[in-house]
């Protein structure tokens, strides 16, 4: 049912926590589930040196959380902004239909993350 | 390859190998159709007889008290249907609890969609129906009362004694279209049964529940209960059940039935001591957990605990991937989004309701098992309260 | 002991070998419920999956377009219900004909009683219904038409690509609520299969018929037909049918389905050759026979034979204690005293009726078998007709 | 389903056939199920010398037929009269409930052959 890395990330979370002197945190529920993810970034000169998540909900929104926070550590603001659901679930290998939004709550959650930064 | 170990005997028992035994010359040699005349098909319907007979002595019964179906969902569909199709002309109104099989809660609410009023029985804390709600219930136009023996999540075993007598008394007062049938598919084999000691008119059975294959089921039906038949075109079953007998899967019933009767004793023994040890050991290394349903009035081989902060999906296949199969609720509701309403039903928030994990043991469950899932556990439940924000709050 | 005859396989076959093989790890270690979320599950799941795929090559299918039932009866009484239910609003009329299978008999007289009108075609004596009688019986309020593939008492084949050209005509000319079903119960295995050929809405199967165990079936349902579920409360089977699926019968099943696949021509060749060689040893042996049914438009395992003077249990049982089995009418509807209503379809006066008698072949069946027979039958009858009022007129 | 006595007598069918020269000869049919059953009788001397039987229908008609005229032969008239369904029972191993009729009408031919005998 589900995929190797996807066991992987579920049974060995990466990035996962809170950072000391984070730039942003913000905490994002899923309207649908009441899944939730928080993403902490610590970003220098417009870079995302540091990421860290925390979730609550079923697995695909755990390993959401662990796989982004992978993807965008290193990448710039701007190349961070321009990660699409279907590149998550790409790295995660696929999703079942009905748990399609716990994809869509990562993106989402990032997407508010860097809109707080540029806010800031 | 890892320790495997099976906590999901609720779901379904794996075959006992007297009952594969038992069942195989009827998958080889003796294959005839129970309704041939010659010697194949009389060689088939005297298995099937003595099948019956044996099923019938599990629950108290007599062998024509009991129409063999496909499963405890059609048992269920068979008795509610059966009596909601007969019944209507007196009255259109049932009466259920809120912590029912999937089987029995998705009739109910077909009926509802056809002009039926159900009512659903709340819980207490302790997942227990109370009988003085059932009496307030009952209604001139009450036709039928349907509450499960046990539960299939938490393990709760109801007072259907007490509730019969009521429908007794009920009937003794001149209402005499009122039948009570009783979900015992998770029951059996796991606490003693006997029709005449619970008073019911309808009894729910599945074989695979109790360590005979999948796709066979019964219905005690009391005699003198008549029943709309829902299959219809065909003798079997006194006209009750119609389509070909599934020979080999009766006779591993019948099979597992009697093993059922003759061990059940030792099995309650058995699974209760090492649950409990289970429970212990859960409570001495896990903070925050909640366990579910009365401690007493349960099934031995049942444990159901709400770990606060996480979700069970998640320990599910983190355990999975170590080897231990466990289940959230049941594996029927299994694939919707929403959290247990039995828990729900128990009165827990819904972190509760989500954070519930199913633990069944089997007849065969070791000590060794409960202590590798003792070991494997508490990390997983760590590891994933690590990454809740939950924990962190 | 005696040589033993089976030559009841319209009835039940011996399940197949392989196909025990195939099923037996589903009896032991592999026992998951598929709709549990573990490995165990999985493995179930991976299994059901594998087999609704061989089952929907047999029939040229998809495999989401199967629903398994625990029976053909099953299958039927779903297609049927299924159907009504879904189309009373559009109107109440059922076309079928006067010589199906108990169970389609069964289920259209229930709907009569609710109010349906049905309309039963004849078939002339050759056993079959004729196309242009389906279209003079078609009505603006007809929503279902129900017609076998091949009969189980007389094996005739039905025009069922020429019925469902007609269905798409009318269809074309905004007659849209109007749904075709078959029961393909014994055509399976037999002949070949496919749903696109056939043009039909919804086909039957059941696995006992083709090497598989009883307890298992099918619906085919082609994409698009909606079908209102009579199995209640559990999201199996697209929610199209509830109850824990019989994990090691779907897998015979689907073993089944693949070998009958497989190996169809050859199983075809060989029954053919030896039921004529049979049918010819009848008619040189013995006097006043009549072979039953259309001569070519037949089933290949298939030969029902009234005797005359003489009635077919007698024979019946006179051949079983001589280690031959065979059959007078359908087994499912003996028990009864009416003399099969297919033969008198034919328009047989009832002394023929009663001396029906059916050999079925299977695909083991061997010369040996056939020439036994032909040994020992010409001696039962002729016992029978010495003792016969009838014959000594 | 069927007892041993009864197989015998359904492949071993004693007293089948016609008399040459018959004080008696009877034949009925059930009227519940068109089953026909023919039975000839030499009686002399207030005897049963002789009985032969034919019968049409289900197996149990067929044995009935055969058990009785075993029955019979040999008896004095008197003794014939007073068979009883249940002394035919008893000899050839009961029948199922909804087989009952085959049994009634040996005894009610037999009864019909007396009565025609005496109304000689
Ligand atoms: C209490 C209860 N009722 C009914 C059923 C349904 O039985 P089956 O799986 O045989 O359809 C189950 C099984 O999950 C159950 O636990
Ligand atoms: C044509 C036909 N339809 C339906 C059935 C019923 O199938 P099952 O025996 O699986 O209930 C049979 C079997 O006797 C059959 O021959
Ligand atoms: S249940 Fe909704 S994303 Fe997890
Ligand atoms: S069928 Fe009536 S006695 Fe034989």
């Amino acid at each position: 049912m589900y995929s190797e890395i996807f066991k992987d990330h579920l049974t060995h979370p990466r990035n996962a926590g809170e950072l000391a002197d984070p730039s942003v945190v913000v905490e994002e529920s899923n309207p649908i589930c009441g899944d939730r993810l928080r993403l902490a970034l610590r970003v220098c000169e417009g870079r995302i040196e540091e990421a860290r998540f925390l979730a609550y909900g079923c697995p695909p929104t755990l390993v959401c959380g662990s796989i982004i926070t992978e993807m965008i550590a290193g990448l710039s603001v701007q190349d961070a902004a321009r990660l699409t659901r279907q590149d998550l679930l790409d790295k995660l290998g696929g999703l079942p239909s009905r748990k399609m939004h716990a994809a869509a709550l990562a993106i989402e959650t990032l997407r508010l993350a860097l809109e707080r930064l540029r806010g800031d | 390859m890892k320790r495997r170990v099976y906590l999901d005997h609720s779901a379904t028992t794996p075959i006992d190998p007297r009952v594969v035994e038992a069942m195989l010359p009827y998958l080889t040699e003796k294959f005839g159709n129970p309704s041939s005349v010659h010697l194949f098909g009389q060689e088939a319907r005297a298995a099937v007889d003595r099948a019956r007979q044996l099923v019938a002595e599990l629950i108290g019964a007599q062998p024509q008290e009991l129409i063999f179906v496909s499963s405890g969902t059609e048992a269920n569909n068979l008795a509610i249907r059966g009596i909601a199709e007969r019944a209507a002309p007196y009255g259109r109104h049932i009466i259920t609890s809120a912590i029912e099989h999937p089987s029995v809660r998705g009739v109910c609410q077909a009926l509802e969609q056809r002009g039926w009023e159900v009512t659903r029985l709340p819980v207490g804390e302790d997942g227990l129906v109370r009988v003085e709600d059932v009496r307030a219930a009952i209604r001139p136009d009450t036709v039928l009362i349907t509450i499960m023996l046990a539960n299939n999540e938490i393990g709760t075993i109801q007072p259907i004694a007490e509730i019969s007598h009521l429908v007794r008394e009920e009937r003794q007062r001149g209402h005499r279209h009122l039948w009570f049938h009783t979900d015992a598919v998770q029951a059996a084999g796991r606490m003693a049964i006997n029709v005449a000691e619970l008073g019911c008119d309808l009894l729910s059975l599945s074989g695979h529940k109790l360590y005979a294959p999948k796709g066979i089921g019964a219905l005690y039906v009391r005699r003198g209960v008549q029943l709309a038949p829902q299959m219809l075109g065909g003798h079997q079953e006194r006209d009750r059940r119609a389509g070909t007998e599934a020979v080999p899967l009766i006779v591993a019933f019948g099979k597992a039935a009697e093993l059922a009767r003759q061990e059940l004793d030792a099995r309650i023994e058995r699974m209760r001591a090492l649950r409990d040890r289970f429970e212990r050991g859960v409570a001495e290394r896990i903070t925050d957990v909640v366990f579910n349903g009365h401690r007493e009035r349960r099934l031995p081989h049942l444990s159901n605990i709400s770990f606060r902060y996480i979700e069970g999906e998640g320990l599910l296949i983190n355990l999975d991937l170590q080897g231990i199969a466990v289940s959230t609720g049941s594996a029927c509701s299994s694939g919707t989004l929403e959290p247990s309403p039995v828990i729900r039903a128990l009165g827990r928030d819904e972190e509760l309701a989500r954070g519930a994990v199913r633990f069944s043991l089997g007849k065969d469950t070791s000590e060794e098992d409960i202590d590798y899932v003792l070991e494997v556990l508490p990390q997983a439940v760590e590891s994933l309260r690590r990454i809740s924000p939950l924990y962190h709050r």
